[in-house]
């Protein structure tokens, strides 16, 4: 087998441009035939247009420099508290259209559950303490988002260990 | 000292960024938000509901009774809302 | 935007040849604005041959219907346990080399926690339910793959209802 | 009846697939089992061990107190261990 560049532990990017879903995860595992699975997770720009009443959009708006930092930050978490091989995390920030990608977050490791339940985390976190903002425009008027507390209480679940992976 | 203003929290205010120099009595995040809201109504509307205000100092998440320092950059910001 | 062919809400495929991941994860959320997410995950061929030792190998043999029935089945509990729009299973057969993608499991739904959890439930409970058996080759000698008690317990969480999506 | 062989059951067998026709107090899957060991060393020795013998009759996983019926297509198998 010829040899191929192995990814990084860790990949951030945040970025306007789209993101190639397949290449992305296959890179996560491109030379490393140690791992066994890869999870992830992609959010998409929901339609918020009352019913026939043209095209909505959003447009993000971040904090460049600390946005990276924080995602670093949570990646570097989920590498600590899972046996992971790779982490991915690409955000998007700008104008999108409904079906767009956002964001995505693949994990790798030798085992399942590892990865599975890093992603979870990941999203999960990255949803309360990444600065991204959103405005979104209904094709009508434009509101800002409001933060839910449901995010907050997913987050806070893994404010604990997580169980331990193995019997999961 | 560097201020950054993202979100409703920038438009309200109507700046995405200026460099102040808030008097010396001005020794914690608390004191900054007093100071600025006396500084016009646009940033008293912005400020008001200081449970939504979050607060990051060098780019880190911080409390109200963070200490400042002259080279500081302050980022002030409603609740983050990325993800999907 | 032109109409794009919606996804069926669950596509089931038992097939020798690999899949691309990213058009297959991107079928599951076409025409349809109302998904928010798409989590899954890829099963990989782990490298099993002693380090320097040659080349491994896996195979897998399966249940020709019985297989279909069961992936099926299994799909259809996840779409009756949470709100999901569309679900897909590609499970592979034949023989794998080290680094090989195996399955592939993607859940597209409005909401992250229902994408995410039901993900983990159809991997956790393909491993013990669907007619799967794998030979491995370590480049010296052949054996079967013993089924393993994490895997039992791990199906066996999603016994009882799952959490409110909505908590988590 | 049709039976379906798989993995090292199928291979201590040394078959994957047959027709037969079990006597008549063979009702359950447990007396088909029975049966079968009796066929030969090959039986014997693919089905010695009741615990890791799992069975599907028409494609659905049952027990082994699961009546049978003369078109039935029973498979017997090794727990699976697909996935990745």
């Amino acid at each position: 087998m010829p040899a191929a560049a192995t990814a990084p532990a860790l990949t951030i990017r945040v970025q306007e441009a789209d993101f190639d879903v397949g290449a992305e995860l296959a890179a996560l595992s491109a030379g490393n035939t140690g791992i066994g699975g890869i999870a992830s997770f992609v959010g998409l720009v929901r339609d918020v247009a009352p019913h026939g009443r043209g095209q909505s959009s959003m447009t993000l708006e971040h904090y460049p420099g600390m946005t990276e930092k924080q995602l670093t930050a949570i990646a570097e978490e989920a590498m600590r508290r899972w046996p992971l091989e790779t982490c991915l995390v690409i955000h998007r920030y700008g104008r999108l259209l409904p079906g767009d990608r956002i964001v995505l977050v693949g994990t790798a490791s030798a085992h399942r559950a590892a990865a599975l339940e890093s992603c979870a985390f990941l999203i999960d976190w990255l949803k309360t303490r990444a600065p991204f903002w959103k405005i979104e425009d209904d094709g009508n008027a434009q509101r800002w988002v409001e933060a839910r507390d449901s995010d907050d209480a997913a987050a806070a679940r893994w404010a604990k260990a997580p169980g331990s992976t193995e019997s999961r | 000292m560097k201020m950054l203003y993202f979100a409703w929290i920038r438009a309200r205010i109507g700046m995405a960024e200026e460099v102040v120099a808030p008097p010396a009595e001005v020794r914690k995040v608390s004191d900054l938000l007093d100071w600025l809201e006396r500084r016009g109504d646009n940033f008293a509307t912005a400020l008001k509901e200081r449970r939504v205000v979050k607060v990051a100092v060098n780019q880190e998440y911080v409390d109200f009774d963070h200490p400042l320092a002259a080279g500081d950059e302050v980022a002030l910001f409603p609740p983050v809302t990325g993800g999907h």
